[in-house]
């Protein structure tokens, strides 16, 4: 697991304990949902998503407004999970690609 | 056929044409067997269509793959020395409804018929041949895969 | 010192030199790979992809391919191409000079708009150049027309092109594209079509890569339509959860440019049925 | 919709290849959007003519492929004949096609 995924994890861990406000929460998670989305069109724009990460994000914000909080935390984790792996994919590939070419 | 680019005359005759064809409607149209095509078992099926129990035969010579290439096209050929064959069926063991289709043979028919079927799963195929009153079959296993992968 | 120096000059020309090989070596190194690994199959036959390969299922198609589903689509194709008026007046022979015979033309590398235009490409721009809609790309009219056209270079030879440092760089894109890992299970191209071709994924059998674009547009019974080759690369990238490209992006372009040139030399043989 | 024929000349026997464009849903598949399951819908009959008369019939039920192909052989027609090919589906739409022996 990533550095990144992991204090990533943590916040979540916090605020899920602490009991926040509703609209503290609302701020919250709107926040973290869309540092996810971010990612994915970053990697949406070098042609590196993964084919579930738009569709599992939408899911969490549906769950997210459906009131199931903890649902929409697994799928925005989940969604942010991808995003980051299909970015690393990215940058280990600039390179990896050429240990694969037939010679 | 495009209808606007005929003169009105053309199409007068036209119609006057279908006019006469829809006089014989029965020949034209026959009505489509349903409780065959209803059945559940090949023998139900067959004994709808020619009030008949079958009789393997090895005159029949039915054609399918060992193993289909695709579920959804697997090809089927059936044709017989028999004479005066009057009605060729194909059967699928292993489908909801066995009958695939019929062939009804007139005396200009030659005893030689294709076409491509669906099969869910592995599963015999049939051939059933009538002719003179007698139904006479011939069955061939063929194996389906299910696809893995193939984007 | 001085030679330590030098010997690091010589060693990074010496691996830049092995990875950014010439497009014509990179392609005998290609063809030679499928040749060692399938040499019981002649070398024009390769456009059959794995009915080259198995010849239980090279049977079947054969019976198909004598009266296949996509002959509907290639009269289809014909009348869109032939009887279609644009709103200014002109036609698709306006923007094709090779008429129906146009598809042994494509995919080229157009220096001046510094773009590969595949034939499906040149189908869009004929209509918006005249004042038309663009078609879709992955199925539909366009893989109608693309069949027809198809149909009238059955035979002719793949002569793709690769020269000028442009056309260079976009077949390095479509190379890197091809090579490169990606979608949540971490495959590329390579990794299906090039060492594991001929083996079985289930019930299928990977097709080899010589030989995949020659025969587009194909009739896929899994689709039950005749579809472009973008659409095909769609489902690849599905297959390995990738979420798949629009259809003449420039990297499914690049990636067509790459394949056509890696098949230089075999005959265009589409349209074709496949699984 | 559109019927493709081709009749072939083999000795004293026309060959005759025929394609029909129809989808032969077969009422067991289900829509992936909305769960439903997708009625049957299919040829069910598709006869041939030469001079009107009938010549061969068949009976289709949906468990023939998504465009479906006969072939089948008789005898009679000659070179330069043409063979009316008609077919009828379960919602009653008709489409037909001609063809001249070669």
């Amino acid at each position: 697991m990533s550095a990144h995924k992991r204090l990533f994890m943590i916040c979540f861990g916090v605020g899920l304990m602490t009991s926040l406000s509703a609209e503290e929460a609302q701020l919250n998670f709107d926040t973290q949902w869309q540092k996810a989305e971010d990612l994915r069109l970053r990697a949406a724009l070098i042609g590196y998503e993964w084919r579930d990460t738009e569709k599992i994000l939408r899911r969490s914000r549906e769950e997210y407004e459906a009131g199931n909080k903890a649902q929409a935390l697994s799928l925005l984790s989940q969604g942010y999970a991808q995003s980051d792996a299909a970015l690393a994919q990215a940058t280990r590939e600039e390179d990896g690609w050429k240990r694969r070419v037939i010679e | 056929m495009n209808l606007t680019n005929l003169s009105r005359r053309t199409a007068l005759s036209w119609f006057a044409y279908l006019g006469a064809l829809s006089v014989i409607p029965s020949q034209l149209f026959a009505a489509w067997p349903k409780d065959a095509f209803n059945s559940e078992a090949v023998n139900d099926a067959i004994s709808e269509l020619y009030g008949q129990a079958p009789q393997d035969s090895d005159r029949v010579k039915l054609k399918v793959p060992e193993i289909a290439e695709n579920g959804a096209v697997v090809p089927v050929t059936v044709s017989t020395a028999i004479e005066d064959v009057e009605s060729i069926s194909v059967y699928v063991e292993g489908n909801p409804n066995p009958l695939a289709a019929t062939f009804e043979l007139t005396p200009y028919a030659v005893a030689s018929v294709a076409t491509r079927i669906k099969m869910g799963e592995t599963s015999n195929v049939v051939a059933a041949v009538y002719a003179s009153g007698n139904v006479y079959t011939a069955t061939q296993e063929v194996k389906v895969t299910i696809g893995g992968c193939g984007g | 010192m001085c030679l330590r120096i030098f010997s690091v000059i010589f060693m990074c020309c010496f691996l830049s030199c092995a990875v950014w090989a010439d497009p014509a070596s990179d392609q005998t190194a290609f063809k030679n790979y499928f040749y060692k690994k399938f040499p019981e199959i002649p070398v024009g036959d390769f456009i059959n992809g794995v009915y080259a390969i198995d010849q239980t299922r090279r049977q079947q198609w054969l019976e198909i391919e004598e009266f296949p589903p996509y002959d509907i689509a290639i009269d289809e194709g014909e009348i869109l191409f032939n009887e279609t008026v644009f709103s200014d007046g002109s036609s698709y022979s306006d923007c094709f000079v090779d008429g129906k015979r146009s598809k042994k033309n494509y995919p080229y590398f157009d220096v001046n708009r510094n773009t590969v235009v595949t034939l499906e490409l040149a189908i869009n721009d004929c209509r918006v150049s005249h004042g038309e809609q663009p078609l879709k790309y992955k199925t539909g009219d366009i893989a109608k027309i693309s069949a027809y056209l198809a149909l009238h270079s059955r035979g002719e030879i793949i002569e793709v092109e690769v020269s000028g440092e442009a056309a260079i760089n976009a077949y390095e894109q479509g190379k890197k594209y091809y090579y490169s890992k990606r979608g949540q299970l971490n495959f590329a191209c390579v990794d299906c079509h090039v060492a594991s071709s001929g083996m079985r994924i289930r019930a299928e059998i990977l097709s080899p890569s010589l030989g995949h674009v020659s025969n587009f547009p194909v009739y896929r019974f899994k689709w039950g339509s005749i579809g472009t080759l973008h659409r095909r690369f769609s489902g690849c990238n599905s297959q390995v959860r990738a979420k798949p490209l629009a259809g003449q992006s420039e990297q499914y372009k690049n990636l067509e440019y790459f394949l056509s040139y890696m098949s230089n030399g075999l005959k265009f043989n589409g349209p074709s049925t496949r699984r | 919709m559109a019927i493709k024929g081709k009749a072939k000349m083999l000795g004293d026997v026309v060959q005759v290849k025929v394609l029909m464009k129809h989808v032969m849903e077969t009422g067991l598949r289900v829509d992936a959007t909305t769960g439903e399951k997708i009625p049957a819908y299919h040829i069910t009959e598709a006869t041939c003519f030469w001079n009107g008369e009938e010549v061969f019939r068949t009976n289709f039920g949906p468990a023939v492929s998504k465009n479906p192909y006969l072939s089948f052989k008789i005898k009679g027609p000659q070179v330069g004949d043409t063979l009316n090919f008609t077919s009828i589906d379960s919602k009653g739409e008709t489409d037909s096609g001609d063809f001249i022996v070669k």
